[in-house]
Order: C-alpha cells, then structure tokens, then sequence
C-alpha cells in the first residue's frame, strides 16, 4: 500500500527530535484520532533580508503515513526561503512520496497545517 | 528472522492438511451430488469430513453445516434466525465486543426494522450473566455471544450465558471461530456455532455452522438444496476435507499445545510488561493461550507494526489506521480504553512454530521499536528501554 | 475406460490452477488485511488475480468482487439488488429455466413480499425478447437472465435481453455460470454477472459477482468490509489464485477448445440421434459446444446413468430420482417434455479431456444401456439396437 | 447411496422379461412419477392343495432401487407358497437388499403392491 519512498522516510525520518529555542513552533493534530505533529523551525535572514528556514525538526504521533510526509516535508523545506516553503502543497508532500493511498492524503495535509502553525507562530513572535 | 505472530488473523495450512487435499483438486474431483462414482467418492469424502467434525464437537453430523468461512457462519445464524422468527419477534441480543461479521450483521437487521441489544463488557471483556438476564425480552429471538474474543482472548462463559438463555426459551449462538479447536468447549446450552477452517491450520474459505436438531433457521444461500437444504452450492470437497484433517489434527494437539503457548504467552505478557507506560488488555485468567494483547502510550499501532515488520516480525494492531473505517478497535474502546489508548495497541498470536528463541526475540524488538517511536513522539516523555530475556 | 462426461457438474482442477495456488497454502499464506508482510504478499495477489479476472472480462478491477461460487453470487445480486430497492419496487423477472440457486433465492424473495416473473421459454429453450419486454413493470427492480442453461445448452440472447431492460431502465443481471470462459460474451447490457471457478477448472468454493460501477446492491454477507465492503470474509486467497488462473488458461483455450469440443458433440449428437424414439433438448443453433442432452423413451434416467457409471461413463440425468426434490427437471418440463419424456433424458458435457475414442466408447455404450433398460421395461416397445462407429 | 446388493440386482436383475399367458398379471406406477412395475406370476396347486408361485417375472421402468426391488422380489417368492408371499413386506424386501436410501423406500412399497395386483388378478380369474 505505501510507496518505497514513504517507507524508506518512515524507517530512516529525517530531522526528527525536539528543538530547544526554536523560532516557531507548531502543534498540530489530535491523539484521538491518531496523528499528533509537531514542527519546530529556525528562521535566518540572508544578506539580501529574505527568511530562510536554517533548521527544522519534528515529532510525530502517527502511521507511517504521518510519519514519512513529516520526515519529507523537513526535507523539502530545509534551507528553502519561508515564502516558498509556505508555498508546499499537501499534494506537493505526496507526489515528492511517490504517492499516498487515499486514506492517508489527510497526513500530507496534517504536515502542511503543522508548518503553516509553526510559521504563524514565528510571525508572531 | 521471520516470525509470525498473527495467528488470530490467519494460519498456515498444515502439510498434512495438503497432503489431505491435494487428491480432491485433480483425481478425486466429482461433484458430490452426481450419481455417479466421481461424485459418490466426493459425496463420501465429505460425509467423512462431516463425522469427523461433528465427533469433535460431541454433535450429529446431521448438525454440521459446511459454509465458506466464519462470516457466512455468523451471518447465516443471525439473519437464518431473523427471517425464520420474523412473527414470533423482533429482538436480537449480542455483545460490544463481537467480530464485525457479528456486529455488522446485527446492525444490517437493525436496517431491517429488527432491535438489537449490544451488551457492554467489564474492562476484561467479561460480558455479565446479570446484565444479558436482564436484556432478554418476550419477543428476544437470538442471544449470540462469543466463545472468545479474537482481539484481546477474553473466554466468554458460554455455558453459564446459554443456560440463562434457555431458561427464556431463547437460542444462543456462539461464534467460535477463535475457541475452536483452541479450547474446550461445552456446548450443552448451544443451539448455534460457528467455526472457520483458516485460523486451525486449514484452507481458507471453508468453515461451518452448527444448527442443532430442531432448531429453526432460514438458509442465507438458497439453491439445489445442499448440505440439508441449509446451504446450497456445490460442496468445496477439497476444502471441507482439509478442514475435517485440520480438525482432526487441532484435536490431538490441543491440549499439549495450549499449554506450551500458554508459557510463551507468559513470558511476552512479563516481558512486555517491563515497558514504561504499557499494559495488558483483556483478562489473565480465562484468556485464549495464544493471545497477547498490550497498549503502549504516546505510540500508534500501525507505526508499530510496520516497524516491527521490518524485524521481521508480524503482528496486529487495533489502530484506527489499520482498519477498514478509520476508527480505533471497538472492543478496546469497549473495554474502557480512550481512542489514544487503543490507537497504540500490539496483538501477539501465537502458533505452533513460535517457540522461546522467537519470544525473546520479538520481547526484544518490540522494546526496541517502542522506544524509537517514542522518541519520534510529541507525546512522548522520558522513557528509558528495558532489554532483559526471558529465556536463555 | 474411465470417461468423465460430466464437466457441467464441475470439472477436474488444471495442473497448472494446483501449481498456481501451492504457495499460497504453506508459504504466503498471510491475511489479505494485515499490514505485515505476510498480508501484503497475499493483498497483491489477491489484486491480480482480481485484475487478470477483470480483464478478461473486459471490465474494472474494482467491479469484481470475489464470492464463494455461483450460487453466491446469484444470491448476492437478486437479494441484494430485493433489499436495496425495497423502497423502489418490489417486482423481479427471471425465467423458467435458471438454475435453482436463481430459481429458488427468487421463491424466497417471493416469500418476503417480492413480486416474481418467470418467464416462458420457447421448445429450445430461448427466452423471447418480446415476452420480456411485455413483462416490465414499472416497479420492476432486476431481470436475470442465464447466459447459458446448464442442462441443456441454450445460449440465451443477453445482449438482446439487458438492451431491452436497459431501456426500461431496470438492472440486467446474467448467471453465466455455464458460459463463462467457454463462449465469447457480450457484457454491453450486462449489469450484473455470476460466474464459479470449479466449472472452468479451477477449485471449488471460489466465484465472482461481477457489479458494475453505479449499480446499487447490498452485500449478502455482512462483516469486516472486505471486497470493497461488497463481500465480508476472510478472502480464499489460495482459491482465488486458483480461479484466475484457470480463467487465464480459459482465455487461452476458448476458441480451439470450444471448436473441437463442437465436433464431438455433433458426433454424439448425431451418434445418439439414430436410437429410436430419442431426440435432443434444447437448439442445435446457440448451443454450448460442451453440451448435449438426450430424452430416450421408455427408461428412467438415474438407471442409464448407474448402468453407464458401471461402464466408466460419468453422465448426468434431469430424472426426478437424481434430483433432492424428486420432481424431473424443471428446464425439461419448461420446453415442453413431459415428465415421463424428463424421466428419461441424460446429459453429456465434454472437456478437455475427452476425445474422440472416448465419444466412440460413450456411443457405443448409451446404445447398449439404452437397449438393455428397454428390454427391464414395461414401457418398451421392440427397439432395434445400432451400433456405427461415428469416428475410425 | 445404495448397498452392494441394491446394485448387484439391480446390474443382474433376475426372473425379468414378459411371460406369456400368466395366471395373475400386475401393473402398478405411473410414468409420470417414474416408476412402473409389471409382475407376472404362474401359479400351481401342490399335492396337498396349497397354491405355489410357480413361476414370477417382471418388467420394470424405473430407478436402480425399483429395478433392484422387483428382481430381488422375484427372488423371495419364486417357488413360494402364495400365502406366503402375500406377508412380505416392503421392509423385508428393503431388509433383503441390505436397506435402502429413505427417498427410495416407496420402490419396495411398489413391489409389494404389484404383487398383491397379480395376485388379486390371480384370483379373479
Ligand atoms: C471471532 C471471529 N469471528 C468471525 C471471524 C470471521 O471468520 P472468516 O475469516 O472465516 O470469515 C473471525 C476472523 O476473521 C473471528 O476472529
Ligand atoms: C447455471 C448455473 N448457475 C449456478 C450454479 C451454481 O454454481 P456453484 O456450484 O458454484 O454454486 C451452477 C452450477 O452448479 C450452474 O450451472
């Protein structure tokens, strides 16, 4: 049911862990219905004053599902400008996995929710 | 390692089994209802198949019904029941915690204009002698009960239920299809069983109803009239004999190997209980020896499954995520476990190729996999991992 | 001589169908549910053979679901389409000559308040178009309509048939049980199809309904929602394996085989045609190459049958004394026979196994049996026995 | 379903075929129920007066078992004293053939009944 690539992110997540001081920090998802997310980001300006997400991890209550398109989306995100990070669809997350079955396209948009929270919270700091 | 530990969801067939089989597919194939000798050497391989369950069960052979599995069973007694009964009264009792193949079916009738009670269960799963008294009504037709539960092992009185039953004058069903050949059983105060080939070593897509002398049921699959006009269809001889074999051989072995899984079965409950923030579901006492049911926090199944999967090991869950309808076992919410609690839940069945070196094994790696996905966790806090063996 | 010639009751399973399901016994004999290795092994299997199935058929993966063989199915469409459209109308037509498993699931629906039309068939067997359009009510819910009789070979006009229906709006449902993998089918008007593994080859205890996309029915056996929630149960992955693999080979055969089977039957049909005061049922025109059925005056059925099994013959008979309702076949007394000309029929179906000594033989002995139970009977009249070789 | 004997009967059927001028001729059945038995007696008086069958056949359209019965009937009562034959029972003819399917119990009741028509033929000559 799950692409090579959600699982390879499943076994192997990427930039997962809790981060001390980050600059936003989001928490998304509900425990009673099996998917918790939460995301954690630095934020840096670049000589020319554009944000650039310098870190990112996240911790993740979930399926596999949950737990892969949180692992890509730091990948796809890390390094990356916060205007265009924002700009990451949940269809985004799942065509980078190769896929996602239906009843779990909600966990790519779950990720999505959860930067958007953590970059809310950055702004608004 | 490979190491199959999801017994309650399927077995594997038996070489003897096979073995049982393998004339029935390509020499021995006639129909059984042909006159001729292809179809009385069929007709007579599944009358022997026929005596040789119905032996097992203490019942007549006239009393077996050859279904296709489980699901048909269930279903056939429930609706067979209901249509049958459909002037004499509307009320169909079962319990919280019954295989979907149960619930389902009960809730189908209720579409039907039927009434159905679902009686809770104690946070073992016991369903209470008490309480199903108290639910029998003048126009209840059917109390169905499980002999054990598949989730969490829980053994239903049965015999104590069915008796309260026949004091109303009500039939009591009981789905057997994890009891079986598993267990003792008493059937003294059962009218209706049913029982699948698939989780004792035989064939899927064979399994029977027990419909004792004189009781009333509608058939659900009408035809040419086979197997006493209760369920047509040309016969599954094949299927049916490698069933039959499976029986015989759940027979011989019950007893010695029930105890055997029964010390396995306490060295995973100890060693899995050594885990910070985890439990056991379902009772200690008058629990399937097979069966090994935990919750662990802050963790979800199907994470835990798959991860286990990568060990090698196979497993179950009662997560939402694992299932058909996106929500959390209904017998563990039954139970009393919020949906978090069932979300992060293990099922361990064991079979007749586990032994100590995969126990410890699997308490290993299930430690293992707990923790990196606690680690992962948002829920998660402190947890320190546990690696002591059972055996050896 | 050990001459099947009986493949309409069931047939030998292919050795490649055995080799086909071997693994998926001991080895991959994982749950097609579970998440584990075991139960994705299975799932994929599972889906291809639903995919090879399909295609054959010329129709959506998703709109096979897999049962437990034609009588199933037939059940399945007819009850599920009665209890989905039970607000809509309560009126199904069918005709005089399906199989029982359509024929008395229809007097069941009968029995819970459904309107039933049987329609006539002409001395051959055909239903008329005319006759069914003149039948369609308004509260019509389903016509059903046999691709092919099993007793005597008529190749009904389904296309003609599920036309008419579709113009009335009304769903088309065909138990194609007999003609499935033996004749080219026409599945444009086709709504609904039944179809059973163990009559192509493949194990028993496996079939498919085939429901088509946007078509209401609902499922007959209720439970953990397997089969896109159209078929509960635990599936026979083994069998299923078994039955596209055979549907694969039959593909492969159709035409050859059914062009040389054509030839022995115009043997024997020819051979049998010069037995005095004998004559064959059902059309030579649309005909099932593997069928052919014979009325011989004076004898009753179930002794020619014995009389043949004792020369090796496997053959069939529409008497009332090989039937479990001890009334001659309903098929035969719809085209006209009376019962005494019922009592006296006998049926061959060819496979792949027969050939042409095997026809030589079978005609050599009907005559001689025939002879000889003319000569026990009261009935009989002289009869001159013959005895030309139709083949070397 | 049928016994050895059933089929050994009903394979070689004995004391079959029509006799010309017997003294007592029975028809009983319907073809349209699928069964129709003929029985033919020859009777003769002994020495001391007692009437004996001396000679019995029959014609038989019908089931194994209505086959199988009829011959083996034939068997019980060549020879006998017609007094005699009058008591056998369907029973004991089912009893005789090592017992009969319960679908098939009405064939034995068909031999006795043609008996009995022979016989009451017998008589009213
Ligand atoms: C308790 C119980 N009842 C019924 C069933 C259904 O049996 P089957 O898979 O043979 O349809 C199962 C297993 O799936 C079960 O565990
Ligand atoms: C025309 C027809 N329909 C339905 C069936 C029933 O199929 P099954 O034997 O798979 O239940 C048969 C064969 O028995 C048949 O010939």
């Amino acid at each position: 049911m799950y692409t090579d690539k959600v699982i390879e992110h499943f076994r192997n997540p990427r930039n997962y862990g809790k981060m001390e001081n980050p600059d936003g920090f989001g928490r998304v998802g509900n425990p009673t219905c099996g998917d918790v997310m939460e995301l954690y980001i630095k934020v840096e300006k670049d000589n020319e004053g554009n944000e650039i997400i310098k870190d990112v991890s996240f911790l993740t209550y979930g399926c596999a599902a949950a737990i892969a398109t949180s692992s890509v989306l730091t990948g796809m995100i890390k390094g990356k400008e916060l205007k265009g990070a924002l700009k990451v669809k949940d269809t985004d997350i799942a065509k980078e996995l190769g896929g996602l079955p239906p009843v779990k396209m909600h966990c790519s948009l779950l990720a999505t929710k959860a930067l958007k929270a953590a970059v809310d919270d950055y702004r608004n700091h | 390692m490979k190491i199959y530990m999801d017994h309650a969801a399927t077995t594997p067939v038996d070489p003897k089994v096979i073995d049982a089989m393998k004339p029935f597919f390509s020499e021995k194939y006639g129909n059984a209802s042909s006159l001729h000798q292809w179809g009385r050497e069929a007709k007579e391989a599944l009358e022997e198949s026929r005596a040789k369950v119905a032996k097992f069960l203490g019942v007549k052979p006239s009393e077996i019904v050859f279904t296709s599995g489980g699901t048909e069973s269930n279903n056939m007694v429930l609706k067979g029941t209901a249509f049958y009964a459909l002037k004499k009264g509307k009320h169909i009792i079962t319990t919280a915690i019954e295989h979907p193949s149960v619930i389902s079916t009960a809730n189908w009738l209720k579409s039907q204009g039927f009434d159905v009670t679902f009686l809770p269960v104690d946070k073992e799963g016991f369903v209470s002698a008490e309480e199903l008294e108290n639910s029998i009504r003048d126009d209840t037709i059917l109390v169905s009960v499980m002999a054990a539960n598949n989730e969490i092992g829980t053994i239903e009185p049965i015999e104590e239920l069915g008796k309260i039953a026949h004091e109303h004058d009500v039939p009591f069903h009981t789905d057997a299809v994890q009891a079986f050949g598993k267990i003792p059983l008493n059937l003294e105060n059962v009218d209706f069983l049913s029982a699948s080939s698939h989780k004792i070593y035989g064939p899927k897509g064979v399994g029977l109803a027990l419909l004792r002398e004189g009781t009333k049921v509608e058939a659900l699959l009408n035809g040419g009239g086979h197997e006493g006009k209760m369920r047509s269809g040309t016969e599954n001889v094949a299927g049916i004999v490698g069933f039959a074999k499976a029986v015989e051989l759940a027979e011989k072995d019950m007893q010695k190997e029930g105890e055997r899984q029964a010390k396995l079965q306490a060295c995973l409950i100890e060693g899995l209980s050594e885990i910070t923030d985890s439990w056991l579901n379902g009772p200690r006492q008058n629990r399937l020896p097979n069966n090994i049911n935990f919750s662990f926090k802050y963790i979800e199944g199907e994470s835990l499954i798959l991860r286990l999967d990568e060990k090698g090991i196979a497993a179950s869950t009662g997560s939402a995520c694992s299932s058909h309808e996106l929500r959390p076992s209904h017998v563990l919410t039954a139970i009393g476990l919020t949906p978090e609690e069932a979300h992060g839940s293990l099922r361990l069945t064991l079979g007749k190729q586990n032994d100590e070196k995969q126990v410890d094994y699997v308490l290993e790696n299930v430690k293992k996999v707990v923790s990196e996905l606690r680690e992962l966790s948002p829920l998660a806090k402190e947890v320190k991992p546990i690696d002591d063996k059972c055996f050896g």
